[in-house]
C-alpha cells in the first residue's frame, strides 16, 4: 500500500493463561484514520499499549515508517512517533496547559526552560487546531473534552506521525465529538495516521476511512467504510448471534420497588422519572457522559440531589445518606470497581462482608470467623475462584473481583440492585457468568437497575431499555423494540424520539 | 591588658581558698561516711552554667569519697527529671542533689525516693513543697538577688527610664520569684524607673534574642534590660553588640560567657553567686544528710569545705549575696566558671 | 503572549494575597505603634525571618513534591555548633572550611533522608522524625554542656549576622537569595519543572518517564545542603550554638510554607511564598507584641491565625476551581 | 508462638510482641533492677499518657488522618482540671472540664478537617500552637499545684499491695475498650476500609466524614483523660507540660506496625511497642546510658520499624514470592494469612480465628 505507515503483523501475546493477542494485524497509511472496533476483551487495548511501550509482543512484527519498531518502552515509542490518547487523560492538575503538553521535556534555551517559547508553541499548536484554552491556564477543573485536545495536542508536539485515541469520545458531549472530529480530520490531513476506537458506529462509519475489526485477540476483518454498512461490522464484531450470550430467564414481574420522580442535580441531570419493579431488569443506556453514573449515585445517596424523590418500596429515601439507601434494600455495584467497589488489599472475606457487618455480631463480639463463613458460602454461590478466603482480592482476577462485590451487595439480600457497568473489562467467560447471575436474581423477585455501555448487554439483559442523553432521560424502549439503531439514535441524535 | 585590682584579687584568693579549705579542712564534728552513692540531676544536661554546677558537686564527692553521677535530661522539664529521679531510686542512691525545673512537677518523685530513705537537696532552684527535701542550697534570698540586679540597672540608667526584664520560661519559679522581687524594690527605691515588661526567652538562645529584639521594637525608649538568666543575659548581649544599641543590660549571666561583652563594654556590670559552690556545698549538704548527721531544722548548722552554713526557716540554706563583675574583675572570673 | 503577562500570571497565583496581608499587617500594626513599622523593626523582622525562611524555602521544594522533611530543626542546630566547634577547635582555619563542614553536614543528613525515602520507599514523616531523634540525640552528644560563644564563631559568620546592605541586614539578603533561586531553579528547569509534576500527579509522573526516585532523592540532599545554609545563618545570627539550638523550629518551618501558599497535597507554591510566609508568621507575632497583646495570648493568637490561614487558603481554593468549572461550563 | 498465632497476630505485631518478651526477658537478666515491682510501676506510670493517647491516635492513622496536637490538648486539658479545681474545690467537676476540653479540642480538629476538607497535617499544626497558646493564656506564669491529695495519691501509690499504679486500671478499661472498637466492631471494620480506600468506604454505604469525626473527638477524649493522669502524676497543672509528647506517640503508633498509608495497623501491635519503647528507655537507663542515647534510640527504633518491613518485602520480590501490596506486605491487617506466610511457610487457615479473641 502506497504511504504505508504502521504494519502490525501475527501479533501474539500472552498473560498467564490468556491469550489477549492472538494472530492480530493492523495497517495504517499516512493521511488515514482507521477505526479499530471490537468488544471489550477483544484486544485492542492490549494492541494499543504494545504500540504505546507498556508490553511487547510475544510473536510477531511491528513496522513504523518502513522501520521496525522497537517496544517495550514508552518514551521510546514516543520518540518513533507514536502519540497515544486515552479515554481517561491523564494531566497535571496544578501545572500550566502548555506545561501539560511539554512536561518532561520543555524547550530549553541555554539550560533555561523557555516559558515564552512554550506557551507560544502550545498557543500556535492550540490555533492549529482551532482550540479556545488558555495556555496559561492550570489544567483542574477542564472539561473532559478539553482534556483529550491537551492531549491531542501534546501528540501534536512530539510531531507524532501515528496518533492512537483510545474511545476518545465516550466522555463527550455532541457538541464536542464533532470538535473531536474536526481536529482528527485535520490531523489526517498533515498527512498523520490517526487509529480512532470506539463503541460508538456511527461516529466511526462517519470519520473513519476504514475498519479493522478485532475478536478474541485477533484481528477478524478490515474494509474501507464506504463498503459495508453497520450491521456487517456488528456481525464481525460478535461473531455470533447476540441473544446466545445472554441468559435472559423469564421472571414475574412484580410490584414497583424503585420509582424516581423528578430527579434533579443542577447541571448534572434533570427531571429523571421512571420506576423499576420486582423481576425486571431496566437497562440505563446513553453514552459515558450522560448522567447515568450520577442518577445511581444520587438513588443509592453519594451524590446530593437537588430536587425529586427517591422511594425504595414505597418509602422515601433520605437524601445523601448511602446507609439509609442501603437499610431500605438498595444495593450499587459502582462503575470503578477498583476505586470505589474493593478495598483492594483487603481480604477476600472483609471484603464481602463489609455490607453486613450489623449482622454478624455475636455476643457483642464481632468475630473473623462469621465474617468468613458468610464470605465462604457467598463465594460459593457465585462459583468465586480464589486459594484463600482471607487472600487480598487485588491478587484476584478481574471477573474474580467483580463476583466479589456482587456478593458482597447480594450478601445484604437487598430488594433493588443497582449494577453500574457490571461487565467492563471482563473476560467473556465470566462475563455470561455475572449475566446469568442477574437473571437469576431477577426471577429471585429483585428489581435490578443496570447502567451499561455495552450495547448488546443492554439489548441482551434487559426487559425495558432508558435512555438518557445529556443528563436528561430522552427514551424508554421495550425489549421488543429495542434495537442497536433504536438505543443509539436516541442516545446521540437530539430531537429523537422513541 | 586589665589591671586586676586588689579587690578581684582578694576575691579570687578567697575563692581559692574556699577550693583548696574543701581539701585539707578537717571535719568538726562527725564526717560523713565514705562510699555514699549520690544522684546530680540538673534542670538539663548539655548547658554550661550546669556543667559548672556539677564541677563542684564531684568536687565534693571526691573529698567525701563517694560515687556521684550527673545524669538528667535533654530538655528542662520536671517530668523529665522524673525519670532520673527513679533511676537514682531503682538504683540505691544514697542521696539526690537536683535542681528543680519545676517547682511541683517533681514533688510526687522525690516523696517516693524519700520513702526508700534517700535524702533530697535541692540545689540552685527549690521545689514548693519543702517538706519533700531536707534542705534547699540556693544562692541568696529572692528579695536580695531581685533587689540588686534593680541597683544595679538603676546605676547604669541615671535611676530613671523604662527597664524591662528578659526572663526564662514563664513557669520558672526563682525567677518569677526575683522578678516579683524587684517589682517591690523599683517602688520602694526608684519611683522614676517604670518596668515596661516580662519577656520570656524560656532559656532558649534563639527565643531570648528575639524577645530582646521584641521589647526593642516595642519600647524604642527602653534603659535598661535585666536578664536574671544565663541564657537570657547572653542573647541580649549578643544583640546588643550586633545592633549597636544604647540600652543597658544586666541580669545574672556565667562569667567566661560574658567576659567579651564585659571588655569590649557591651555590658557594664552583672552578677551571679558561684554555681560550683552550689554544687559543691549542695553536695556536702546532702552526704552529711544521707550520713545521719543533718535534717531540716531552722538554725541547724553544717559545714561544708570548712565553712558553716545555717539552715534559714524551712531549711533554706543561702551562700550569701549574688556578686557583681566589672570590668575589672572578670577577667580572673571567668577563668573560673 | 508576552514575558510580562508569564510573570504576572505567576505572581497572581498565591502570593500575592499573603503580600496583601503582609503590608495589611505592617500598615495597622504601624499606625498604632510607629516604631513597628521604622526601619529598625522592620529590619528586626526581617533578621527573625530569615532562618526559618531559608529553611521553609529548601522546604517547599520538598513539599511541592509532596514529601516533608521534619529533621530540619535538628540538623540546623547540628550544623550551628559542629562550625563553631571545628572554627574553635582549629584556630585560623579559612572560612571556606567552615563552610564546607556545614554544607557537607548538612548534605550527609538530606542524603540519608533520600535514600530512605526515595529509594527504599519509606514514608517521609516517619524517616524524618526518626532521623528528628537520632540526628538530636547525636547532636546533644557531640555537644555536651559546650557552648559555643562569640569569640569562636568565624569573623565572617558575625559580621554576617550583624551586617546590613542598604538597611537590609545579610541574613535576610541570604534567605531572600536562597528563596529565589529555588524559586527560579524550580521554575525554569526541566528538574524543578518535574518535582512540580512529580507532587501534582505521582502517577501520570511515572507515566510520562520522570524518574520520580532520583528526583526525590536529590531534592532531599539539595535540601540537606540549604539547612546547612540555614545552620551557617543560624550561628552567624546568635554568635551562639549549644545542645538546644534549633530545638521545635521545624513546626514553624511547615507553618510558614504553609501560609506562604505551598499546598501540603503538593504541586502548588513557590520558596519565596514560602520565605514571605515566614516574615508574615514573624511579623504577626512581633504585631502583638507592638500592639500591646499580652505575651501570654500572643502564642494563641498566632496558632488561631494559622488555622485561619489555612482555612482562608482553602476557600480561595476550593472557590476559584469552582468558578474555573463554573466558566467551562458556560462556554460549553 | 502457637499461643501467639492463635491472637492472630501479624508478622510485625507478632515482632514486637516478641521484642517486648525479649526486652523484658534480658532486661531481667542484664540488670536485678529492672524487673523488680518498683521499676515496673515507673515504667507503666511513665508511658501511661502516650500509651492513653496511642489507643485513639491509632485508629486515627489507619483511616489515614493525624492529630499533631494532642500534647497542647492533653496540657490544655490539665490547666483546665487546675483551673477548675481552683474555682470549684470539686475534683469531680474539675475531671469532667478537663475531659470536655479535650474532647472539644478533638471536635474544634475533626470539624476543620472533615466539614472544611482540610489536611488534618496542616490543621493540627494549627491547633498544636492554639491549644498550646490557651495554655499560657489560662495559667499565664503560675502553675497549680494545690490539687487535693486524694487524688494525687491516686497516682502516688499502687494499687493496694501490688506494684501496679492505678493508671493501669485506665490503660487496661481503655486499652480493652478500643482493642474491642478496633477489633471487634463494625466501627473497627469500617476504620480499617476507610484507610484502604476511601471512596470504596462511601460507596459500602460507611459514613465516612463521621467516623473520621469521631475518630478525632476520640482522640481528643483521651488526651483530655492523658491530661488528668499527668496533672495528678505530677501534682501540678503547668502550661509547658508534656512538650512533645504528639511525636512520640506517633513514633510509637507507626513503631506499633501501624502504616502511615493508612488501613493496617492492630491494637495489640501498638500496646507492645509503647511498652518496648518504655521498657528499652528503663533499660538503658539503668545500664548507665545517658538522656542523649534514650533519644537517638527512639529514633533508631522508629527508623527500623519502617525500614524491616520494606526490606522484607524488597527480598521477597527477590526471591520471587509475589508481594500482594506495594508497600509492607508482611504488616497488613488486612493481609494476614500473607502475614502468616512470612514465619510459616505452611498453608495459612488453619482454622484460626480473626480479631484476637
Amino acid at each position: 500500500m502506497a504511504g504505508n505507515l504502521l504494519s502490525v503483523e501475527g501479533a501474539y501475546k500472552r498473560f498467564g493463561g490468556v491469550h489477549a493477542l492472538a494472530g492480530a494485524s493492523l495497517e495504517v497509511s499516512a493521511g488515514e484514520i482507521v477505526g479499530l472496533l471490537g468488544e471489550n476483551g477483544a484486544g485492542k487495548s492490549t494492541l494499543v499499549k504494545t504500540l504505546a511501550g507498556l508490553h511487547s509482543l510475544d510473536a510477531g512484527t511491528i513496522t513504523l515508517q518502513g522501520r521496525p519498531f522497537s517496544q517495550g518502552n514508552p518514551r521510546s515509542a514516543r520518540e518513533q512517533g507514536i502519540a497515544v490518547i486515552y479515554q481517561e487523560p491523564s494531566l497535571f492538575p496544578d501545572l500550566s496547559l502548555a506545561e501539560n503538553v511539554f512536561v518532561g521535556r520543555q524547550p530549553t534555551t541555554g539550560g533555561r526552560v523557555d516559558w515564552r517559547g512554550m506557551v507560544s508553541q502550545t498557543q500556535g499548536l492550540f490555533d492549529g487546531l482551532g482550540i479556545d484554552l488558555n495556555p496559561l491556564r492550570p489544567a483542574r477543573g477542564l472539561s473532559i473534552a478539553d482534556q483529550q485536545m491537551v492531549e491531542i495536542v501534546k501528540a501534536l508536539s512530539i510531531d507524532a506521525s501515528l496518533i492512537i485515541m483510545d474511545e476518545p469520545s465516550a466522555a463527550l458531549s455532541a457538541a464536542e465529538v464533532a470538535q473531536l472530529m474536526t481536529v482528527a480530520r485535520r490531523l489526517k490531513d498533515q498527512g498523520r495516521g490517526v487509529v480512532y476506537i470506539s463503541h460508538r458506529l456511527d461516529e466511526v462509519t462517519e470519520l473513519c476511512d476504514s475498519v479493522t475489526v478485532m475478536r478474541d485477540g485477533a484481528t477478524v476483518a478490515t474494509a474501507a467504510v464506504a463498503q459495508i454498512d453497520t450491521t456487517q461490522i456488528v456481525r464481525w464484531m460478535v461473531g455470533r448471534e447476540i441473544t446466545e450470550m445472554f441468559p435472559k430467564f423469564d421472571a414475574e414481574v412484580g410490584d414497583v420497588v424503585l420509582s424516581v420522580k423528578g430527579l434533579t442535580r443542577a447541571g448534572v441531570f434533570h427531571d429523571i422519572s421512571f420506576d423499576v419493579r420486582r423481576g425486571e431488569i431496566v437497562a440505563l443506556a446513553g453514552l459515558v457522559g450522560a448522567g447515568r453514573s450520577e442518577v445511581v449515585r444520587a438513588i443509592f445517596g453519594i451524590d446530593h440531589h437537588d430536587s425529586g424523590t427517591v422511594s425504595v418500596s414505597g418509602s422515601v429515601l433520605r437524601n445523601g445518606s448511602p446507609s439509609a439507601a442501603m437499610s431500605a434494600g438498595v444495593a450499587l455495584v459502582p462503575e470503578d470497581r477498583r476505586l470505589q467497589g474493593l478495598f483492594m488489599p483487603a481480604a477476600i472475606s472483609r471484603n464481602i462482608a463489609m455490607t453486613v457487618l450489623a449482622r454478624l455480631r455475636s455476643r457483642l463480639l464481632l468475630r473473623g470467623i462469621s465474617e468468613r463463613r458468610v464470605a465462604t458460602d457467598w463465594a460459593g454461590r457465585l462459583q468465586l475462584k480464589y486459594a484463600n478466603i482471607e487472600d487480598p482480592v487485588e491478587r484476584l482476577s478481574g471477573g474474580n473481583q467483580q463476583k466479589v462485590v456482587l456478593a458482597k451487595w447480594l450478601a445484604t439480600d437487598p430488594a433493588l440492585l443497582i449494577v453500574d457497568e457490571p461487565t467492563r473489562g471482563i473476560d467473556v467467560g465470566t462475563k455470561a457468568e455475572v449475566h446469568r447471575l442477574l437473571s437469576e436474581q431477577a426471577v429471585r423477585g429483585l428489581a435490578v437497575l443496570m447502567v451499561s455501555s455495552d450495547l448488546p448487554e443492554v439489548l441482551g439483559m434487559a426487559d425495558r431499555v432508558l435512555v438518557m442523553r445529556e443528563g436528561r432521560l430522552v427514551a424508554e424502549i421495550a425489549r421488543a423494540d429495542a434495537t442497536q439503531e433504536s438505543v443509539m439514535t436516541a442516545a446521540t441524535i437530539s430531537g429523537a424520539l422513541a | 591588658m586589665v589591671k586586676t585590682s586588689l579587690a578581684t584579687k582578694a576575691v579570687a584568693v578567697t575563692l581559692g581558698v574556699l577550693v583548696i579549705a574543701g581539701l585539707t579542712a578537717m571535719p568538726a564534728q562527725a564526717a560523713p561516711k565514705s562510699g555514699l552513692k549520690i544522684a546530680i540531676i540538673p534542670k538539663a544536661i548539655n548547658n554550661g552554667y550546669f556543667t559548672a554546677w556539677n564541677k563542684g558537686a564531684q568536687k565534693a564527692c571526691k573529698e567525701i569519697s563517694a560515687t556521684c553521677k550527673y545524669m538528667g535530661p535533654t530538655t528542662a522539664t520536671g517530668p523529665a527529671q522524673v525519670a532520673f529521679i527513679n533511676q537514682a531510686i531503682q538504683q540505691g542512691y544514697n542521696a539526690i542533689v537536683i535542681s528543680a525545673a519545676d517547682q511541683n512537677a517533681i514533688t510526687p518523685a522525690l516523696k517516693k525516693a524519700i520513702a526508700r530513705k534517700i535524702c533530697i537537696v535541692t540545689s540552685d532552684a527549690d521545689i514548693t513543697d519543702t517538706k519533700s527535701r531536707t534542705v534547699a542550697v540556693l544562692p541568696a534570698s529572692s528579695e536580695r538577688i531581685g533587689a540588686a540586679e534593680v541597683d544595679w540597672i538603676a546605676a547604669q540608667i541615671g535611676n530613671k527610664g523604662k527597664v524591662a526584664v528578659l526572663s526564662a520560661a514563664a513557669t520558672a519559679a526563682n525567677q518569677n520569684a526575683w522578678i516579683e522581687a524587684m517589682k517591690r524594690q523599683l517602688a520602694a527605691k526608684y519611683p522614676n524607673i517604670t518596668l515596661a515588661g516580662v519577656y520570656y526567652g524560656d532559656d532558649d538562645a534563639t527565643k531570648s534574642a528575639q524577645q530582646y529584639n521584641q521589647i526593642l521594637t516595642e519600647h524604642p525608649d527602653i534603659a535598661g534590660i535585666i536578664s536574671p538568666t544565663t541564657v537570657g543575659i547572653r542573647a541580649a548581649a549578643q544583640e546588643k553588640k550586633s545592633k549597636g544599641s544604647k540600652v543597658a543590660i544586666t541580669g545574672l549571666g556565667l562569667p567566661s560567657e560574658m567576659a567579651p561583652y564585659v571588655l569590649d563594654g557591651t555590658v557594664k556590670e552583672f552578677g551571679l553567686w558561684n554555681p560550683i559552690d552550689l554544687g559543691y556545698v549542695g553536695t556536702m549538704a546532702a552526704a552529711e544528710c544521707a550520713s545521719g548527721n543533718l535534717k531540716q531544722a531552722t538554725g541547724a548548722k553544717f559545714t561544708a569545705g570548712g565553712k558553716s552554713y545555717t539552715q534559714g526557716a524551712n531549711g533554706v540554706v543561702y551562700l550569701g549575696d549574688p556578686y557583681k563583675f566589672d570590668s575589672s574583675n572578670i577577667v580572673a572570673f571567668s577563668k573560673i566558671y | 503572549m508576552t514575558g510580562r503577562n508569564v510573570a504576572s500570571t505567576a505572581l497572581k497565583a498565591r502570593e500575592f494575597p499573603i503580600l496583601v496581608a503582609l503590608a495589611a499587617v505592617v500598615v495597622t500594626t504601624g499606625l498604632v505603634n510607629p516604631t513597628f513599622a521604622s526601619s529598625e523593626g522592620i529590619s528586626a523582622i526581617l533578621i527573625e525571618s530569615s532562618v526559618i525562611g531559608l529553611l521553609a524555602a529548601s522546604q517547599s521544594m520538598l513539599i511541592i513534591m509532596r514529601q516533608i522533611d521534619l529533621s530540619v530543626g535538628s540538623t540546623t542546630g547540628l550544623v550551628a555548633f559542629l562550625v563553631g566547634q571545628n572554627a574553635a577547635a582549629n584556630i585560623g582555619v579559612p572560612f571556606a572550611v567552615s563552610v564546607g563542614v556545614g554544607l557537607a553536614v548538612g548534605l550527609v543528613v538530606g542524603v540519608v533522608n533520600g535514600f530512605l525515602i526515595a529509594y527504599l520507599g519509606l514514608p517521609s514523616l516517619v524517616v524524618t522524625i526518626a532521623m528528628l531523634y537520632v540526628v538530636r540525640g547525636v547532636f546533644s552528644h557531640l555537644a555536651g554542656g559546650e557552648t559555643i560563644t562569640a569569640e569562636q564563631v568565624p569573623a565572617p559568620l558575625v559580621e554576617l549576622g550583624s551586617g546590613s546592605i542598604f538597611g537590609v541586614p545579610y541574613l535576610f539578603v541570604c534567605a531572600l537569595i536562597g528563596a529565589i533561586s529555588v524559586t527560579l531553579l524550580l521554575r525554569y528547569s526541566r528538574w524543578g519543572r518535574d518535582l512540580y509534576a512529580i507532587g501534582s500527579n505521582p502517577e501520570a509522573a511515572l507515566r510520562v518517564g520522570i524518574p520520580v526516585a532520583r528526583r526525590t532523592f536529590v531534592a532531599f540532599a539539595l535540601s540537606g545542603i540549604f539547612t546547612g545554609v540555614a545552620g551557617l545563618l543560624l550561628l552567624g545570627r546568635f554568635s551562639f550554638a549549644d545542645a538546644t539550638s534549633g530545638l521545635g523550629i521545624e513546626l514553624y518551618v511547615i507553618a510558614a510554607c504553609v501560609i506562604g501558599g505551598v499546598a501540603i497535597a503538593g504541586g502548588v507554591g513557590t520558596a519565596v511564598g514560602a520565605l514571605i510566609g515566614a516574615v508574615l508568621l514573624q511579623t504577626i507575632t512581633f504585631a502583638l507584641g507592638a500592639l500591646g497583646v499580652s505575651q501570654f495570648w500572643q502564642q494563641a493568637v498566632a496558632g488561631a491565625l494559622l488555622v485561619l490561614a489555612i482555612t482562608f487558603d482553602r476557600v480561595v481554593a476550593v472557590r476559584s476551581a469552582r468558578r474555573v468549572v463554573r466558566r467551562v461550563e458556560v462556554l460549553a | 508462638m502457637m499461643a501467639l498465632q492463635r491472637l492472630r497476630l501479624t508478622a510485625w505485631d507478632r515482632g514486637i510482641v516478641l521484642l517486648l518478651i525479649l526486652t523484658l526477658l534480658f532486661g531481667g537478666m542484664s540488670s536485678e533492677l529492672f524487673l523488680t515491682g518498683d521499676n515496673l510501676n515507673f515504667v507503666i506510670s511513665d508511658v501511661s499518657e502516650v500509651l492513653l493517647i496511642a489507643f485513639p491516635m491509632a485508629l486515627l492513622i489507619i483511616v489515614r488522618d493525624i492529630d499533631l496536637s494532642v500534647a497542647s490538648s492533653l496540657t490544655l486539658a490539665s490547666a483546665v482540671i487546675g483551673i477548675t479545681y481552683e474555682a470549684t474545690l470539686s475534683m469531680p467537676i474539675a475531671v469532667v472540664a478537663g475531659l470536655a476540653t479535650g474532647s472539644l479540642c478533638g471536635l474544634v480538629n475533626g470539624l476543620l478537617v472533615t466539614k472544611l476538607g482540610l489536611s488534618s497535617l496542616a490543621v493540627t499544626i494549627g491547633t498544636l500552637a492554639l491549644y498550646r497558646g490557651l495554655c499560657f493564656v489560662l495559667l499565664g506564669d503560675m502553675p497549680i499545684s494545690s490539687l487535693p491529695m486524694e487524688w494525687t495519691d491516686l497516682a502516688f501509690y499502687p494499687i493496694g499491695s501490688t506494684f501496679l499504679p492505678w493508671s493501669v486500671v485506665l490503660l487496661a478499661l481503655f486499652g480493652a475498650l478500643f482493642w474491642y472498637l478496633l477489633h471487634g466492631t463494625r466501627f473497627g471494620r469500617w476504620c480499617y476500609a476507610i484507610g484502604q480506600g476511601e471512596e470504596a468506604a462511601a460507596y459500602s454505604g460507611i459514613p465516612v466524614d463521621r467516623v473520621r469525626l469521631l475518630l478525632f473527638v476520640m482522640t481528643g477524649f483521651m488526651a483530655g483523660l492523658a491530661g488528668l493522669v499527668y496533672t495528678l502524676r505530677f501534682a501540678s497543672a503547668s502550661p509547658d507540660g508534656a512538650m512533645g509528647y504528639e511525636l512520640i506517640v506517633i513514633a510509637a503508633v507507626l513503631f506499633g506496625g501501624v502504616a502511615i498509608a493508612g488501613g493496617i495497623g492492630t491494637m495489640w501491635g501498638v500496646i507492645a511497642a509503647v511498652l518496648v519503647w518504655g521498657a528499652s528507655r528503663s533499660l538503658l537507663q539503668l545500664a548507665g546510658f545517658d538522656a542523649n542515647a534514650l533519644v537517638i534510640v527512639s529514633g533508631l527504633l522508629l527508623l527500623v520499624s519502617v525500614a524491616i518491613p520494606q526490606l522484607i518485602s524488597r527480598l521477597r520480590e527477590q526471591l520471587g514470592h509475589r508481594s500482594p501490596r506495594g508497600g509492607n506486605p508482611t504488616r497488613g491487617e488486612a493481609s494476614l494469612p500473607s502475614g502468616n506466610e512470612v514465619v510459616h511457610p505452611s498453608p495459612a487457615g488453619a482454622g484460626h480465628d480473626q480479631g484476637s479473641n
